[in-house]
């Protein structure tokens, strides 16, 4: 169990003064290892409780536990839950563009030498040392996912925004392994994206899982997809984690296809 | 039968260099009601937008009742009888529900309102009333149902609704969809239906197509829910 | 001969002040006009350390380049906590307050009568530069080793995450990045090598008064940032050059003075909107405004 | 003598008003930052006085003058810059920096035709009137009255009126203006003009009081913008508010401390107004998503 979500709840006030209640106690243990998708309809508070885990949303009550002890999210500001090892990717999340795909990928390593100011004047050996091996890790990634010789090696220097919305997804999944996260959180990774890349998508998640034995926590709406890469699937409805168990199982049941569909 | 509107090979996206529809053609009869289903990111929603001309379209053309609209502004479109509800039940938050009405029929004979208010619930209470309730206080579904009086304000043909359930309790839906039943009874309007919500658009289309990655993909038929299901969950 | 020195000296101090600038405008998209204050904060206390102690130039710039920095870290809290038109309107609001109490603090500042008679920056507290030489040398050391700086800077990790603040906040968060440090960071450095140039100036003319750091001039240098570019180092000195250089070249024109002053500013004007609708980067600039 | 003090701050809170309104027209329907009306003040003060002065108007028929060109250059400022930059999908920051350019154009063209020194409008002296202990000057009283009908009428077009509706609807959702029909470019073409009217208003009221030089619109532009920010921003009677608020507190910060701490109390009242309450005192709290 590398992530448990304990009796999750959060609700959002209008502006009526009304309370809506989104989440009303998720209960999920994200199992080690595996990939789990998180299927609902839309508005049923997926992405809410991936910025819950992620650190971008303080207000809920409940608890979560990552690898074994329980760690206060509350307190913890985004980006040290990201050093702590939980990897993002966001809904529309591309490349940054502005920056070339190298400066991308050595954004996303966990190895901040440098970056205070003028620290890479004072040490510029142990400084030139961090970005070279940040350099040659990001090649091995691309190496390892893309395959030799593949063409994102020769346009590492190009800007982010010169590729395609299709490529900048694979390439911002790519770049989530640099970080030495444990876990990923997925949002949406085949939303707009072109066919041509869904496989490939399908398998660097896949190769995330069996290779770096990373463990994966996707939204998707496309069930396709879903069975394609998924072990275990969690159906949240009602502010509530209704269905969860072997994907097959559970987008076989004809109880959540219904519910799901409104049928 | 007539086709009252008309698509060829509609390209576009929000930015000029990225497109989100790819080449979508299709057809619309007089008086029937098209749904529109489709994953998020497939690019349903902006197939409305770029009807409407509030994107920028890169290729492609709209004919509505014969005549080439592509190059039309969304106002005008809207004066020449296509009229669409946002996403969201998008009111003017600030303005009393009286005041939204009040403008949204400015140029509108004053019948409308009364033909509009048999089928809307929420017009038929007290003008006093309306007066004083600000847009921004309403719930979600009848803020749903301000947007939709206003939409048919302009007294349109064809009307583009933009997943008019979405984030809505499954009780205002059902309710919102009574009245788009009247609605299409009532004064025979063609529309277009963009839904998440599968089971709403199932029982209220003609036609079904599901869009997958900015193109129509799949024509579906609105009876045969295990074909709906199996693509789905297939 | 001496004016064109002088020339040269302005151009040196307007350098490290529109770089200065840049790193928060240009490389992380947080519009501030409040650079002026900064210039006006570094400019008195730098007199003040000149008029009282008799300090060495490199412990007087650090100690000016410190308390400015700390200075900044209102800005940093304003940018925490507001967006976009609020913060501009915050950074405004500062620069008119710090305006408002150098103006009005006559016990310290002398208010709008101004402190005539800094004495000269001394090197290792025996050699006092004076004269337009010694100013001419040390702006011009100083501007390279601020345009050498800013240059490492800018292509350093540190100006990496910085444009990744600027790309997508949310997203440098996710991948580990303290944004709201990294923010202060430049407003500090920013703010600091500001106060910097604000002690040259002062020495240099040996005469300062208020008027000196007013609205007009943060507006004044995000002028010359817009027009010379964003984004890099290029950008910047061009902006920079252009904005002294220009009354210069009116002046070599032989415009009486009455309108050069004015014409020059309308030409700053129109500069500023024709960049903004053919090359909203500046001309030599990287990065687009959002 | 706090009296006194508190009918000051009222009379030029008016103005702040006026200016206010002015520049919330713009930001509330457009999202440009208008540093530009800084300009357009300056801009109406100078035909004022040329209308005075050279054309020996009258003090009505020069301020109808006044009012009527600087609703022109108002205009133009959208046709000629913001409506190409909104065309070419710039930022509103783009924008803004747009339009501090055109404010420097405006204003040095005018420095250069007329000078950089004061000009005044009326130099007879004229009686003041008492009430009591308080003093009101006529230039007062007419900044009271005729700036007090301006919003009057403003406000009674802004809530009664068909265009009125149409602005505060504007002013809200500019997509759904469009989609219902209207053309939202023609609009803003009003909003420029009307826009330029209450400033125009604003300007020739108070130079008719204190005179005229080429940069005095950019301290009371932004007196505007802090009149609008603590009345509350996405309204327009939420700056008359702000604008009556600001003028008493700068008055009695003249009877409490000296005139000139004045700019000081005003930004750190805005500086609070924004850290701890940024829907400013009347105004609609808008929720981030």
């Amino acid at each position: 169990m590398i992530l448990r979500l304990k009796d999750i709840h959060i609700s959002f006030t209008n502006a009526h003064n009304e309370t809506f209640d989104l989440l009303r106690g998720v209960n999920l243990d994200v199992e080690k290892g595996k990939i789990t998708a998180l299927i609902g309809g839309n508005g049923t508070g997926k992405t809410t409780l991936f910025n819950i885990i992620s650190g971008f949303e303080k207000n809920y009550k409940g608890k979560i536990e990552f690898e074994g002890h329980e760690v206060n999210f509350k307190r913890m500001p985004a980006y040290k839950i990201s050093m702590e090892g939980i990897g993002r990717l966001f809904q529309d999340g591309q490349l940054m563009s502005g920056l070339t795909l190298m400066e991308n990928m050595k954004l996303a390593s966990n190895d901040t030498t440098g970056e205070i100011p003028f620290v890479s004047l004072l040490f510029p050996n142990r400084y030139k040392q961090a970005e070279l091996k940040k350099e040659a890790q990001a090649r091995e990634i691309l190496t390892r996912i893309f395959g030799e010789n593949n063409k994102y090696l020769s346009l590492l220097n190009q800007d982010a925004s010169a590729f395609s919305y299709g490529e900048q997804r694979l390439l911002s999944l790519a770049r989530m392994l640099m970080g030495g996260d444990r876990l990923l959180l997925l949002d949406e990774p085949t939303s707009g994206v072109h066919p041509q890349y869904i496989n490939t998508i399908a398998q660097i998640i896949r190769e995330m899982k069996e290779r770096e034995g990373l463990t994966v926590l996707l939204i998707e709406h496309n069930m396709h997809f879903v069975r394609e890469v998924a072990d275990t699937c969690a159906y949240l409805d009602e502010g509530v984690i209704a269905e969860v168990g072997p994907t097959n199982v559970v987008l076989g049941n004809q109880k959540v296809r219904n519910s799901y569909l409104g049928l | 039968m007539s086709v009252i509107l008309n698509i060829k090979d509609l390209s576009g996206g929000y930015q000029e260099d990225v497109d989100i529809l790819m080449g979508v053609s299709m057809d619309v009869q007089k008086g029937e009601a098209v749904g529109i289903l489709g994953l998020n990111g497939s690019g349903k929603s902006t197939l409305g937008k770029a009807i409407m001309n509030m994107i920028p379209i890169r290729y492609g053309e709209v004919f509505f009742e014969g005549n080439n609209v592509s190059s039309l502004t969304t106002s005008q479109l809207s004066h020449c009888g296509i009229s669409i509800m946002q996403q969201g039940g998008k009111v003017f938050k600030t303005l009393s529900v009286w005041d939204n009405l009040q403008l949204a029929l400015s140029k509108q004979p004053k019948e409308t309102l009364d033909r509009l208010k048999s089928i809307i619930p929420i017009l038929q209470r007290p003008k006093r009333q309306l007066q004083r309730l600000m847009a921004d206080k309403l719930s979600g579904g009848l803020k749903h149902q301000l947007s939709l009086a206003m939409t048919l304000s302009t007294n349109p043909r064809l009307v583009i609704l933009d997943e008019p359930s979405a984030g809505l309790s499954p009780i205002a839906v059902q309710e919102l969809y009574e009245i788009l039943h009247d609605v299409r009874e009532t004064f025979g309007i063609t529309i277009i239906l963009i839904e998440q919500n599968i089971a709403s658009a199932i029982e209220f289309c003609d036609r079904l197509f599901l869009m997958e990655q900015g193109e129509l993909k799949i024509q579906l038929d609105p009876n045969d829910k295990e074909q709906i299901d199996n693509i789905f969950f297939r | 001969m001496e004016y064109v020195f002088h020339i040269i000296i302005m151009v040196c101090i307007y350098i490290i002040l529109v770089l200065s600038a840049n790193l928060t405008i240009g490389v992380a998209n947080l519009l501030t006009m409040c650079q002026a204050a900064f210039y006006g904060i570094g400019a008195y206390i730098g007199t003040l350390f000149l008029m009282q102690f008799n300090y060495s130039f490199v412990l007087i710039a650090i100690v000016v380049m410190f308390f400015t920095g700390a200075f900044s870290l209102l800005i940093s809290y304003a940018s925490a906590r507001l967006k976009d038109d609020y913060f501009i309107i915050a950074t405004m609001g500062f620069q008119l307050i710090v305006y408002t109490i150098l103006y009005n603090w006559t016990d310290v500042t002398r208010g709008p009568y101004g402190i005539p008679g800094i004495p000269g920056i001394k090197l290792l507290r025996i050699i006092e530069i004076s004269g337009i030489y010694g100013y001419l040398c040390l702006s011009l050391v100083m501007m390279a080793i601020v345009v050498l700086l800013f240059r490492h800077l800018i292509n350093s990790p540190f100006g990496r995450a910085l444009n990744a603040v600027r790309a997508d906040e949310m997203t440098a968060q996710a991948l580990g990045r303290n944004t709201i440090r990294l923010k202060s960071m430049a407003f500090f450095i920013s703010a600091a090598f500001t106060g910097l140039a604000g002690t040259i100036y002062a020495s240099y003319v040996s005469y300062i008064d208020p008027t000196s750091f007013t609205l007009d001039e943060s507006i004044f240098i995000i002028s010359a940032l817009f027009i010379g570019g964003i984004g890099n180092t290029k950008g910047p000195v061009l902006g920079a050059v252009f904005v002294v250089l220009l009354p210069e070249l009116l002046r070599f024109v032989g415009l009486p003075d009455s309108i050069a002053a004015n014409l020059r500013q309308i030409i700053y004007g129109l500069a500023l909107i024709l960049v903004m609708f053919y090359r909203p980067q500046g001309i030599l600039g990287k990065t687009i405004l959002k | 003598m706090i009296g006194q003090f508190i009918v000051n701050g009222v009379i030029t809170g008016v103005i702040y008003s006026l200016m206010a309104i002015g520049f919330a027209l713009v930001y509330n329907t457009t999202r440009i930052f208008h540093i530009a009306v800084a300009g357009i003040y300056v801009f109406a003060a100078y035909m004022f006085w040329v209308a005075k002065w050279y054309l020996n108007c009258s003090f009505s028929n020069a301020f109808m003058l006044a009012v009527l060109l600087t609703m022109g250059l108002s205009l133009l400022t959208e046709l000629a810059v913001y409506r190409p930059l909104k065309n070419r999908n710039a930022s509103t920051n783009v924008m803004m920096i747009a339009s501090i350019g055109l404010m420097t154009i405006i204003i040095n063209l005018i420095a250069m035709f007329f000078g950089n020194e004061t000009k005044v409008i009326e130099n007879t002296i004229m009686m003041p009137y008492h009430r009591g202990n308080i003093i009101i000057t006529q230039p007062q009283l007419f900044q009271a009255l005729v700036g007090g009908m301006v919003i009057l009428v403003f406000m009674f077009i802004l809530l009664w009126t068909k265009w009125g509706l149409k602005l505060r609807a504007l002013s809200t959702d500019e997509t759904l203006f469009e989609t219902l029909g209207f053309d939202t470019n023609q609009a803003r073409s009003y909003i420029f003009l009307a826009s330029g009217a209450l400033v125009a208003s604003a300007s020739c009221l108070t130079v008719y009081d204190v005179g005229l030089d080429p940069n005095m619109g950019m301290s009371v532009t932004i007196n505007a913008i802090v009149a609008m920010i603590i009345g509350g921003v996405g309204k327009f009677n939420t700056c008359i508010i702000g604008g009556i608020v600001l003028g008493v507190l700068q008055s009695l910060t003249v009877y409490e401390f000296a005139s000139n701490w004045q700019n000081a109390v005003t930004f750190l009242v805005l500086l609070i107004f924004l850290f701890l309450r940024p829907q400013g005192i009347a105004g609609y709290k808008q929720r981030t998503v």
